[in-house]
C-alpha cells in the first residue's frame, strides 16, 4: 500500500522480467520450481535483495545462512504472505506463476510452509488443526495415514494443539502440511527447540518424505543435519545468494563454512 | 525544523518546540482571525479542549489504555469550580485547584477499580462509570447539579471568602476574575492559553522521562515489564490520575470562562469526543491531540454557523444557475449538515493518514527531506549485518 | 475588529454591546439544527427568516399587517428594517445542549456582533442561553421553552418568553379534563426525569387535584428511554384510570404509542374508561406518534387552525413560502422577532435596557392568541392557552390536532412571586 | 552453599502432572543445566521460580528466602532475571530503550515516579545500556524498533535485558535456540565471561554443544521429574539419559 | 404477581432486541477483531428499510381539489395510494403488513450494505489498532445517519404493526388468571419469538458447519489459515454481512414498538457494547445471555417500589451490572481468554 516501497526500477532495468517461464537450471533441464530475482520489503526496509534459485523435482534444497540473513523472509516471500511484500521477481512452481497469486492460492497450487514457530492454532484440537488443512481441495494424506505415520498425534488427537510439547507441535505442523496435496514443502527450522531424541525422530520423518519424492526446501541452523539431508544447498547473506551448489560442495568447502556458517 | 515539530527527542528541539508552540498560542487571535475563529470564546475552547486532549494522550498515547469515561472528570471539574464560585470565591485559581483536586480523587477511585482490567474491558468499565455519573447528574442529583439546566451562579450565593474580604458584586451576576482581570473575552483566553502552554510543557517532560518510557513499555508488553522488576499497576494508576486531573483542569477552566456546568459534559459522546480528538491528531504524539481538538471544535462552531444566505454571498460571483446548484449541494455539508462533514473528515483522515494528522505530517516531511531510495535500506538491518566476531 | 485590542477599543467606544454602526443590524437565530429537535429547529429557522424578510419589507408583510398595540394603533414597524437599519441574521446550532448552545450564542455575540439572540427548543438550553445573554448584555427572546423556571427561579432581566409554561398548561387542562372525564379520577404520572418534567408534573398534579382527582403515583422515566414498557405495565395493575405522560419529543412519541399498544385506552377501571393525557402537545411531534394521538387531550401554545386575523395572516405567508403550515415553535420565534423589532423601533435604539423597558408590561394584539401581555414582573407572556385533542379523522398530515377549548388568559394568570427568583438589573454589556 | 533450593515441587494442569516432586539445588556462582525431552516440565519449573506459576506443593528458596507467593516484579527485584523460551521483548520500543527499561527497574526499584528528569540526561543508564548492547553485538541496531529483529537477534536482545540488571540468578530457557552457529558460539563465550562476574545461572538447552561447554552440573528431567543429576561426564555416559533424551546422538 | 410476570415479559422483549444487536456486534468484534461503532447505524438502517418500504407502498397519487383551498391558500390535495389503485385488496394488505413484508426488502439490502462496508472499509482495518477502527467506524456511523436525516428528517416516523396484531393479547386469561390482569401486545410477543428464531438460526449456522471453526481459526491466526489454502477474507466478509443482516432485522421488527428516527442507532450503540462485554468478548452465547439478563434486570429496576429504595437505579442498572460482572468475572460471563484484552 505504501508506494515508497515500490522496487528501485533503475537497478533492474537491464534484466526485465521475461514474459515466459524461464528455462534455466542445471544442465539446461527445466526447473520444477524456480524463484527469479525476488526483491521483498518489510515496510521500508529492503530485506530480500534479488534472490534467485531453482529446484528439480524431488530434490531437497538446504537454505543456510546466519541470523538475519533473510532465510525466513525468503520462504515467506515464496509462500506469498503479505509481509515481506514481494515487489519484483517471478516464482514458478510446476508451470504455475506463484508471483501472481495470494497465499491461499499458492497453497492450493501445491505449496506448503511449515513456519518458524509452528503456528499451531490455539483453541483447536489436534484433529481440528488437521481438518483445517483439508477444508480447501485438493487433499493430501488422509487422517488414517497421518495417524499411522505419526502415532503420537493419533494418541493426542483430542488434546488442544497448543498444549502439546514442542516436538509434538512440530510433528503436527508437518502433518498439517502433508494433509494438503503438496508439490513443494518449505520447512523453517524444523529442529529448533527440540530434544536430540526428537530431532532424530523428525529427521527420520523427513527421510521418509524424501523417499516419497516430495520436493523440499529446508531452512536450518543445524547446518550439518540439514546438509546430511539435502541434495543441494544455497547460502544467503544480507538478503543475497552468496553460494549455490551441491550439499557436498559446502561440506567440502572449508572457508565457505567458516565464513558463513562458522563450522 | 521538522525534527522539532515531530518532537524528536533531543533536549534542544524540545525547547524549540515549546517556544514555537507558545508563540502560536499567544498569537492565536491574530493567526486564527482570517479563518473566522479569532473570537475569544472559540479561542478559549481551543485551549481548554487542547488541555483535555493533552492529558488524555498521556493515558492513551503512552499506556495504550483507552478510557471511554474521561468526560466524567471534566464534568466533576466543572461542577467543583462552579461550587467553589458559589460558596467560596470568584477567584479562578482557587476554583481550578479544587477542580483538579476533586477530579484527581475521582480518578483514583475509578482508576483503581477499572485498571484491574485491560483492553476493551477497561474501556467499558470507564464508560460505565462515566455514564452512571451522567445519568445521575442529569436526574437524581439535580439538587447538586441542577440537572438538565446546568449549575449556574446566582445573586444569593454566599461566596464566603469574597464576603470575608468584603467584596460585593452588586445586583448583577459576578464574573470570575483574577485580581481584577475578568476571565472573559480575550483576557479569559490568555489565561487559558498560558495554562495550555504549561500543560503542554508538563506533557513534554513526562514523555521524555523514565516514567514516560515505562508507560510506553506497558503499552508494548505489560506482561514482560513485570519480569524486569517493575510493578506496573501503580504506574498506570498514576498515569490515569494525571490525565484525570488534566480533564478536571479543563472542566474547571470551562467554568472559569463561562460559569455554567451542564450534565452533557459527562455524557459518553463527550468522552468519545476527546478520544476522537486524540486519535485524529495522532495518539502518542505531542502536538497531535491539540491539533485534533482544534479541528473538531472548529467544525462544531464555524461549519455549523454557515447558512444558505452566507453561501449565496460567497458564491455571488458565479452565474445564478451555477450558484444555486453549488449552494444547494454545499448546504448539505454546512449548517445542519456539519455533522456529515465531520464524519467524512474522520473517515478520510484515518483512512489516508493512519496514525493521525501528525503521521501524515511526518510523511510529508520525509517526502521532502530525503530521497526515496535512501529510505529503503536505511531501516534494513540485513544490509548492515556484520559477522559477529 | 480582528485582534483583541481593536476589539477592546471598540468595546469602550460603544455605550452598549454590539451597537450597530453601519446600515444593518444583525440578529442571532440560535436553533437546534442537529439532535432530536432538529426538525423543530428547522421550522423555527424558517419562521425567523420569514420574519427578517417581513421586517425588511419583503414578502406580504405577514403579521406586520395585524400587529396592533393595546390602544389600537398599528405597530411602529414600517417594513424598512429596524430603526432604519436593514435586518440581517446569523444562524447557529444549539444541538439541544447547554454548552453547545452557549458556545454558539457566544460566537454570535463576540464574532458576529448580534444585538439579540432567539430560538431554541428546550428549557435547559433556554435558561442557559438566557443566563449568558444577561452576562454579555444582549437581549434574549427564548424560543420553545415550557418549564416554569425560565421565567420563574431562573428569570433574567435581559430575557423574555412568549411561550406559555407548565403552570398555564395545568391551569388550562385541569377544568377541561374534569369536564371530559369527571372529577373522581385517579391519575398515574410518567414524568421525564429532568427539570421540565418536574415542573409539568407538579403543575398538572396541582390543578387536577384541585378538581378532585387523586394521584396514584408519579414515576420518573429516564430521558430517551425509548422503550417505556417497563413503566407502562405497572399502570395496568395500579387502580389508576388516567395516565398523564409528562414527556416531550421522542419520549412523548414512544411512551404514547406504546401505552396505546398495551391496550390502555380499551381498558375499563372501576367502571370508567381509561384515558391518557399529554400535557404539552407539539404538532410536529404528534405527527410522529401517528394514530396513537387520536382523542388524546393536551395543551399547546398556538395552532395553525386558529382563525384570528394574525394567525391567518401568518399561516398564509408561511404556507405560501414553504408549502405547509407553521408549527407553534415557528409561530413563537416569528412573533418574538417582531416584538423585539417593534420594541427597538419604539425605543429608537437597540440598547438592551431601553428595549427591556419597552417590552416590560407591553400589551398588544394581532399576533395570535388574542390580546397579550408581556408581564414586567417576570418577563412571562400572558395570553389565551389552547387545549387540544388528537383529531379522530384528519384531513391532511398536518391536521392532527383540533382545538377543543381556548382557555382565557385570566384563568391561567398567576402571582409572579410563586416561583421565586429575581430578574436582577438589566445589562447593556459595557 | 546453594543459591536456589527447590524442594518437592508439584504442579498439575487439569490432569497433566507437569511437575512431580522436583528437587533442585543450585550452587552459588555455578552454571546448572536442565535438559530433558520436550514436555518434560523444564519451562514449567522455571515458571514456578519467577512467580508466573504457583506450585501446588513444595517450596522454592532463593538465598534462604521463599519465592512462593511473591509477585514477578518482587522476585526480579531480589535479583532473579529470566530469558523466555519464546522471546519476550518490547516490540514497539527501540533496542536501546528495551535495555534502558530493565536498567531503570534495577536502579529505581519496582515503583519510582521519575516524571521530571529526562532519560537522555541520565548518562549512567545510557552508557550501561549501550555497553550491554555492545556486549551482545546488537549495538549497530540500537535505534531500530525491536519488532524488526530476526528471531535469533530477539533472543540476544532479551539476554541483554537480563544482563543489564546484573542479576544474582539468571534463568535461561533455551538461550541459543534458533541462533546461527556463529552467534551460538559468541553467546557461549558471553555467558562464560559473565560467569566470571559470579552470576549463578540455570540453563535449559537442547543444544548439547552449549550444555556441555557451559554446565558444571546437569539435571535431566523427564515426565515432570528429575531422573538423573550429576557432572556432565557422568550424564553423557548414563544409559537412562541416553534413551530418554540423547537417543544415541553423536556428541 | 402479575406485575412480575409482566416485567419478565418486558425483560424478555428488551432482551430480544439487545441480544440480536449484541450478537452481530460480538461476531464482528470477537471474531473479526473489529470495534464496529457503526453497528448501531446498521440497526437504524434496518429500521429505515421498513420506513422506505412503507413509503413506497403507500406512495400516493395526488390530485388537486378543483375548488377547496387550505388555510394557507394552496388548493387541497386528494391522495390515493397507487398500490391500492393497482392491486386493490392485495395492495391494502401490502400497506397494512408493510413492516413484516419489508423483511423481503431488508435482507438483500442489509446484505449489500454489509458486503460494501466490509469490502470497502472494514477489511482494511483488521490489522489496524482498535482506536483507529473506532474512529473510522464512528465516522461512518455519523455519515450514514446524516444521510438518513437528509431524506427522512429528524422526527420519529411511526410504523404501525399489522392491524390484526396491533392489539394486546390477554395472556392472563389463557393462563387462568382473571381476564384483563395480564395483557400484552401481540407485536411484542412476535418480536420476542422472532429474535429467538434469528438467534437460533445464527447459532446453528456457526455451530454445525465447519464455517464457524474456520472463522475462529482465522481470528486466532489469520496468516497460518491462509497458508492452508483457505481464503479467509471471503469468510470474514460473509460473517460481517451476516452480522449486518441480524442487526438490520432487529431494527426493522422493532419499528412498531419504537418509532424509528435517524439517531436511534447511537442510542442503542452504547447499550449493545455493554451487553457484548458483559457477555464476554466474542462469545455468542454470552452475548445472548447478557442481552436477556440486562433486559430483565432493567425492567425490574424500573419498578417504582425499587426506585423508591434506590432513586435513579433504573438509569444506571446496566452500567452497575457491567461493573459488577467485570470485577467478579474478568472476561464477562462467558468470555474467552486473550480476546480483545490488549
Ligand atoms: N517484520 C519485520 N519487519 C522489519 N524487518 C524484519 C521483520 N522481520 C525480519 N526483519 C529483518 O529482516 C532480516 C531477515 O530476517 P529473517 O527472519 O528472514 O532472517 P533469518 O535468516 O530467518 O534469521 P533467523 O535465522 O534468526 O530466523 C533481519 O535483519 C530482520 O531484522
Ligand atoms: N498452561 C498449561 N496448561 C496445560 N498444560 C500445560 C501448560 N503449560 C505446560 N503444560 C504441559 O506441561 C508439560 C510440560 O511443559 P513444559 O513447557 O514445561 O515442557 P518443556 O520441558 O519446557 O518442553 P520444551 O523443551 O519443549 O520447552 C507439557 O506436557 C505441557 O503440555
Ligand atoms: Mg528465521
Ligand atoms: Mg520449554
Amino acid at each position: 500500500m505504501s508506494e515508497q516501497s515500490a522496487p528501485l526500477g533503475v537497478d533492474f532495468a537491464k534484466d526485465r522480467a521475461p514474459a515466459v517461464e524461464p528455462v534455466r537450471g542445471q544442465g539446461g533441464q527445466r526447473a520444477y520450481f524456480s524463484a527469479w530475482e525476488m526483491h521483498a520489503y518489510y515496510g521500508e526496509s529492503y530485506i530480500v535483495q534479488g534472490v534467485s534459485f531453482d529446484i528439480r523435482e524431488g530434490e531437497i534444497l538446504a537454505l543456510l545462512g546466519r541470523n538475519g540473513a533473510g532465510k525466513t523472509s525468503t520462504l515467506r516471500a515464496v509462500a506469498r504472505l503479505e509481509s515481506p511484500q514481494l515487489t519484483h521477481g517471478e516464482i514458478w512452481l510446476d508451470h504455475k506463476p506463484l508471483h501472481e497469486m495470494r497465499a491461499h492460492e499458492a497453497s492450493r497450487a501445491g505449496l506448503a510452509l511449515v513456519p518458524e514457530d509452528r503456528r499451531i492454532i490455539p483453541g483447536l484440537t489436534v484433529e481440528e488443526n488437521l481438518r483445517l488443512a483439508q477444508i480447501s481441495a485438493p487433499h493430501g494424506w488422509s487422517f488414517e495415514r497421518i495417524y499411522e505415520s505419526f502415532p503420537r498425534l493419533g494418541e493426542r488427537r483430542w488434546q488442544e494443539g497448543v498444549t502439546l510439547s514442542g516436538g509434538e507441535q512440530q510433528m503436527l505442523a508437518i502433518a498439517r502440511a502433508l494433509a494438503q496435496d503438496i508439490k513443494l514443502l518449505l520447512l523453517d527450522e524444523p529442529y529448533e527447540g527440540l530434544a536430540p531424541v526428537i530431532v532424530q525422530e523428525i529427521e527420520r520423518i523427513l527421510e521418509d518424505i524424501k523417499k516419497l519424492g516430495i520436493t523440499t526446501v529446508i531452512v536450518e541452523q543445524n547446518a550439518i543435519a540439514a546438509l546430511h539431508l539435502a541434495d543441494r544447498a544455497i547460502i544467503l547473506d544480507m538478503g543475497q545468494v552468496v553460494f549455490d551448489g551441491t550439499a557436498q560442495e559446502v561440506i567440502d568447502n572449508e572457508e565457505l563454512r567458516q565464513q558463513y556458517l562458522a563450522l | 525544523m521538522n525534527k522539532v515539530l515531530l518532537g524528536s527527542e533531543s533536549k534542544r528541539s524540545d525547547w524549540i518546540l515549546l517556544v514555537a508552540f507558545s508563540i502560536v498560542v499567544l498569537l492565536g487571535p491574530y493567526i486564527l482571525a482570517p479563518f473566522g475563529a479569532g473570537y475569544p470564546d472559540l479561542l478559549q475552547r481551543f485551549a481548554i479542549f487542547g488541555i483535555f486532549a493533552i492529558g488524555f494522550n498521556i493515558l492513551l498515547g503512552l499506556t495504550g489504555y483507552l478510557s471511554f469515561g474521561h468526560a466524567a472528570f471534566l464534568g466533576v471539574g466543572s461542577y467543583t469550580a462552579v461550587w467553589s464560585f458559589k460558596l467560596l470565591s470568584m477567584n479562578p485559581i482557587l476554583a481550578l485547584f479544587f477542580a483538579m483536586l476533586l477530579a484527581g480523587v475521582f480518578a483514583v477511585a475509578i482508576g483503581y477499580i477499572c485498571l484491574r482490567r485491560a483492553g476493551i474491558y477497561f474501556a467499558i468499565l470507564t464508560l460505565a462509570f462515566a455514564q452512571m455519573s451522567y445519568n445521575l447528574a442529569y436526574s437524581v442529583l439535580t439538587p447538586i447539579t441542577n440537572g438538565e439546566t446546568g449549575l449556574q451562579l446566582s445573586q444569593q450565593d454566599p461566596r464566603a471568602i469574597d464576603a470575608l474580604f468584603g467584596r460585593d458584586y452588586g445586583a448583577a451576576l459576578p464574573v470570575s476574575d483574577l485580581f481584577g482581570i475578568e476571565m472573559t473575552g480575550y483576557p479569559g483566553f490568555y489565561f487559558c492559553g498560558v495554562i495550555l502552554i504549561i500543560a503542554f510543557y508538563i506533557s513534554i517532560r513526562i514523555f521524555r522521562s523514565p516514567f514516560g518510557m515505562k508507560l510506553r513499555a506497558i503499552k508494548s508488553n505489560q506482561n514482560r515489564l513485570n519480569y524486569v522488576g517493575i510493578n506496573t499497576k501503580p504506574y498506570m494508576l498514576v498515569a490515569f490520575v494525571i490525565s484525570g486531573m488534566y480533564a478536571g483542569l479543563a472542566g474547571g477552566l470551562m467554568a472559569v470562562t463561562d460559569p455554567l456546568a451542564g450534565a452533557e459534559r459527562m455524557q459518553w459522546t463527550a468522552s468519545g469526543e476527546v478520544v476522537l480528538m486524540t486519535i485524529l491528531g495522532g495518539a502518542g504524539t505531542l502536538l497531535g491531540p491539540v491539533l485534533g481538538a482544534g479541528i473538531i471544535k472548529y467544525f462544531e462552531n464555524i461549519f455549523s454557523a454557515f447558512n444558505e444566505a452566507l453561501l449565496m454571498e460567497t458564491f455571488s460571483f458565479l452565474p445564478a444557475g451555477l450558484q444555486e446548484t453549488l449552494v444547494a449541494v454545499l448546504s448539505l455539508f454546512v449548517g445542519k449538515g456539519w455533522h456529515l462533514t465531520l464524519g467524512i473528515v474522520f473517515m478520510l483522515i484515518v483512512i489516508f493518514l493512519p496514525g493521525g494528522l501528525m503521521e501524515g505530517f511526518r510523511r510529508l516531511v520525509n517526502l521532502f527531506t530525503r530521497p526515496p531510495d535512501q529510505g529503503k535500506s536505511e531501516r534494513a538491518p540485513a544490509a548492515q549485518a556484520q559477522p559477529a566476531e | 475588529g480582528s485582534g483583541p485590542f481593536h476589539f477592546i477599543r471598540d468595546a469602550w467606544a460603544q455605550d452598549y454591546r454590539n451597537a450597530p454602526t453601519g446600515s444593518t443590524v444583525t440578529l442571532g437565530f440560535n436553533v437546534p439544527q442537529t439532535g432530536p429537535y432538529a426538525d423543530e429547529g428547522a421550522d423555527e429557522l424558517r419562521a425567523l427568516k420569514l420574519a427578517a424578510k417581513h421586517l425588511n419589507g419583503e414578502g406580504d408583510g405577514g403579521m406586520l399587517n395585524t400587529f396592533v398595540y393595546k390602544n389600537g394603533e398599528k405597530t411602529a414597524l414600517d417594513g424598512n428594517g429596524i430603526n432604519g437599519k436593514k435586518v440581517e441574521f446569523v444562524t447557529g446550532d444549539t444541538q439541544t445542549k447547554s454548552d453547545a448552545a452557549r458556545a454558539s450564542a457566544k460566537r454570535m455575540i463576540e464574532a458576529d456582533g448580534v444585538v439579540m439572540v432567539t430560538g431554541g427548543s428546550s428549557s435547559g438550553v433556554a435558561v442557559a442561553v438566557q443566563g449568558l445573554c444577561q452576562e454579555m448584555g444582549v437581549i434574549f427572546m427564548s424560543g420553545l421553552t415550557h418549564s416554569n423556571d425560565t421565567t420563574g427561579k431562573d428569570k433574567r432581566r435581559n430575557g423574555f418568553r412568549h411561550f406559555f409554561n407548565s403552570y398555564m398548561s395545568g391551569a388550562a387542562l385541569g377544568p377541561v379534563l374534569a369536564n371530559a372525564y369527571g372529577t373522581d379520577r385517579v391519575a398515574y404520572h410518567l414524568t421525564a426525569d429532568y427539570n421540565w418534567g418536574y415542573t409539568t408534573e407538579e403543575s398538572v398534579k396541582q390543578f387536577t387535584e384541585a378538581q378532585g382527582w387523586e394521584t396514584a403515583a408519579a414515576v420518573r422515566t429516564p430521558l430517551g428511554a425509548g422503550d417505556f414498557s417497563q413503566y407502562i405495565t405497572p399502570v395496568l395493575n395500579s387502580d389508576a384510570d388516567v395516565l398523564v405522560l409528562n414527556h416531550y419529543g421522542k419520549d412523548m412519541v414512544n411512551s404514547l404509542t406504546q401505552a396505546v399498544q398495551f391496550g390502555l385506552l380499551d381498558k375499563q377501571v372501576n367502571g370508567k374508561q381509561f384515558q391518557v393525557v399529554v400535557p404539552l402537545y407539539s404538532r410536529l411531534m404528534a405527527q410522529g406518534a401517528g394514530d396513537a394521538v387520536k382523542g388524546i387531550y393536551g395543551s399547546t401554545n398556538w395552532h395553525w387552525s386558529l382563525d384570528d386575523e394574525g394567525s391567518k395572516a401568518f399561516v398564509k405567508s408561511f404556507g405560501q413560502e414553504y408549502g405547509f403550515p407553521p408549527s407553534q415553535a415557528a409561530h413563537t420565534c416569528y412573533v418574538q422577532a417582531l416584538l423585539y423589532a417593534d420594541a427597538c423601533q419604539r425605543a429608537g435604539t437597540f440598547r438592551p435596557c431601553a428595549v427591556v423597558e419597552e417590552l416590560e408590561d407591553f400589551e398588544f394584539d394581532g399576533l395570535g392568541n388574542g390580546p397579550t401581555l408581556y408581564r414586567g414582573a417576570d418577563h412571562q407572556c400572558f395570553k389565551d392557552v389552547l387545549v387540544v385533542k388528537g383529531k379522530e379523522n384528519p384531513e391532511s398530515e398536518f391536521d392532527v390536532l383540533e382545538v377543543v377549548e381556548v382557555t382565557p388568559v385570566e384563568k391561567v394568570t398567576y402571582d409572579p412571586e410563586i416561583f421565586g427568583g429575581q430578574l436582577g438589573p438589566c445589562n447593556d454589556g459595557v | 552453599m546453594a543459591t536456589l533450593e527447590v524442594r518437592d515441587v508439584n504442579k498439575n494442569f487439569g490432569g497433566v502432572q507437569a511437575l512431580r516432586d522436583v528437587n533442585l539445588s543450585v550452587d552459588a556462582g555455578s552454571v546448572h543445566a536442565i535438559i530433558g525431552p520436550n514436555g518434560a516440565g523444564k519451562s514449567t519449573l522455571l515458571n514456578c521460580m519467577v512467580g508466573r506459576l504457583l506450585p501446588d506443593t513444595g517450596s522454592v528458596m532463593f538465598n534462604g528466602q521463599s519465592l512462593l507467593g511473591l509477585r514477578p516484579h518482587e522476585i526480579n527485584q531480589l535479583g532473579v532475571a529470566r530469558v523466555f523460551q519464546t522471546p519476550e521483548i518490547f516490540p514497539d520500543l527501540t533496542l536501546v530503550e528495551n535495555v534502558i527499561v530493565p536498567a531503570l527497574a534495577k536502579r529505581d526499584g519496582a515503583f519510582n515516579f521519575h516524571a521530571w528528569e529526562r532519560i537522555d540526561a541520565q548518562k549512567d543508564i545510557m552508557d550501561e545500556a549501550e555497553s550491554v548492547l555492545e556486549e551482545v553485538g546488537l549495538i549497530k541496531f540500537k535505534d531500530l524498533s525491536a519488532a524488526s529483529l530476526s528471531r535469533g537477534d530477539k533472543r540476544r536482545l532479551e539476554l541483554a535485558m537480563c544482563l543489564v540488571q546484573h542479576p544474582k540468578l539468571l534463568l535461561l530457557d533455551e538461550p541459543t535456540a534458533g541462533m546461527s552457529r556463529a552467534d551460538t558460539n559468541a553467546t557461549i563465550d558471553l555467558l562464560k565471561r559473565i560467569g566470571e562476574r559470579g552470576i549463578t545461572k540455570i540453563v535449559i538447552e537442547h543444544d548439547m554443544h552449549v550444555v556441555f561447554s557451559l554446565a558444571q552440573k546437569i539435571s535431566v528431567m523427564a515426565q515432570g521429574t528429575v531422573i538423573v543429576e550429576g557432572e556432565p561426564t557422568a550424564i553423557k555416559g548414563d544409559p537412562k539419559v541416553q534413551e530418554a533424551y540423547l537417543g544415541g546422538a553423536h556428541l | 404477581m402479575e406485575v412480575f410476570l409482566l416485567q419478565l415479559l418486558n425483560g424478555l422483549d428488551k432482551g430480544g432486541a439487545y441480544a440480536m444487536i449484541a450478537l452481530g456486534l460480538t461476531l464482528i468484534f470477537g471474531t473479526l477483531g473489529v470495534v464496529n461503532f457503526a453497528h448501531g447505524a446498521l440497526f437504524m438502517l434496518g429500521a429505515f428499510c421498513a420506513v422506505t418500504f412503507n413509503a413506497l407502498v403507500s406512495m400516493q397519487q395526488v390530485t388537486l381539489h378543483p375548488t377547496e383551498t387550505t388555510a394557507w391558500g394552496t388548493p387541497v390535495e386528494i391522495k390515493t395510494p397507487y398500490v391500492e389503485l393497482w392491486f386493490g385488496d392485495f395492495g391494502r394488505f401490502l400497506v397494512e403488513f408493510s413492516v413484516p413484508v419489508s423483511i423481503l426488502l431488508a435482507v438483500p439490502v442489509m446484505l449489500l450494505i454489509g458486503l460494501a462496508m466490509e469490502r470497502g472499509l472494514i477489511r482494511h482495518f483488521y490489522k489496524r489498532p482498535h482506536i483507529e477502527q473506532i474512529l473510522v467506524t464512528f465516522g461512518l456511523a455519523i455519515v450514514l445517519q446524516e444521510i438518513v436525516k437528509i431524506f427522512y428528517g429528524a422526527n420519529p416516523i411511526p410504523q404501525s404493526a399489522p392491524p390484526s396484531v396491533d392489539q394486546a393479547l390477554d395472556i392472563g386469561g389463557l393462563l387462568g388468571f382473571p381476564p384483563g390482569e395480564i395483557v400484552y401486545p401481540y407485536w411484542r410477543l412476535i418480536y420476542f419469538l422472532f429474535s429467538a428464531v434469528v438467534i437460533g438460526a445464527v447459532f446453528a449456522f456457526l455451530r454445525y458447519t465447519t464455517f464457524g471453526m474456520v472463522v475462529r481459526a482465522g481470528m486466532a491466526d489469520r496468516e497460518t489459515v491462509t497458508l492452508l489454502g483457505i481464503n479467509i477474507d471471503r469468510r470474514f466478509t460473509i460473517v460481517f454481512a451476516l452480522a449486518a443482516i441480524v442487526a438490520g432485522l432487529a431494527g426493522l421488527m422493532y419499528t412498531p414498538i419504537l418509532s424509528p428516527d435517524y439517531h436511534m442507532g447511537m442510542d442503542f450503540l452504547v447499550i449493545s457494547f455493554v451487553v457484548v462485554v458483559v457477555g464476554g468478548m466474542g462469545s455468542l452465547p454470552g452475548a445472548v445471555a447478557a442481552g436477556f439478563l440486562l433486559g430483565i434486570l432493567q425492567s425490574f429496576a424500573s419498578l417504582n417500589e425499587v426506585k423508591q429504595i434506590f432513586p435513579g437505579i433504573d438509569q444506571i442498572i446496566l452500567y452497575l451490572v457491567a461493573v459488577v460482572v467485570l470485577l467478579v468475572r474478568p472476561r464477562g460471563l462467558m468470555g474467552q481468554k486473550g480476546v480483545m484484552e490488549t
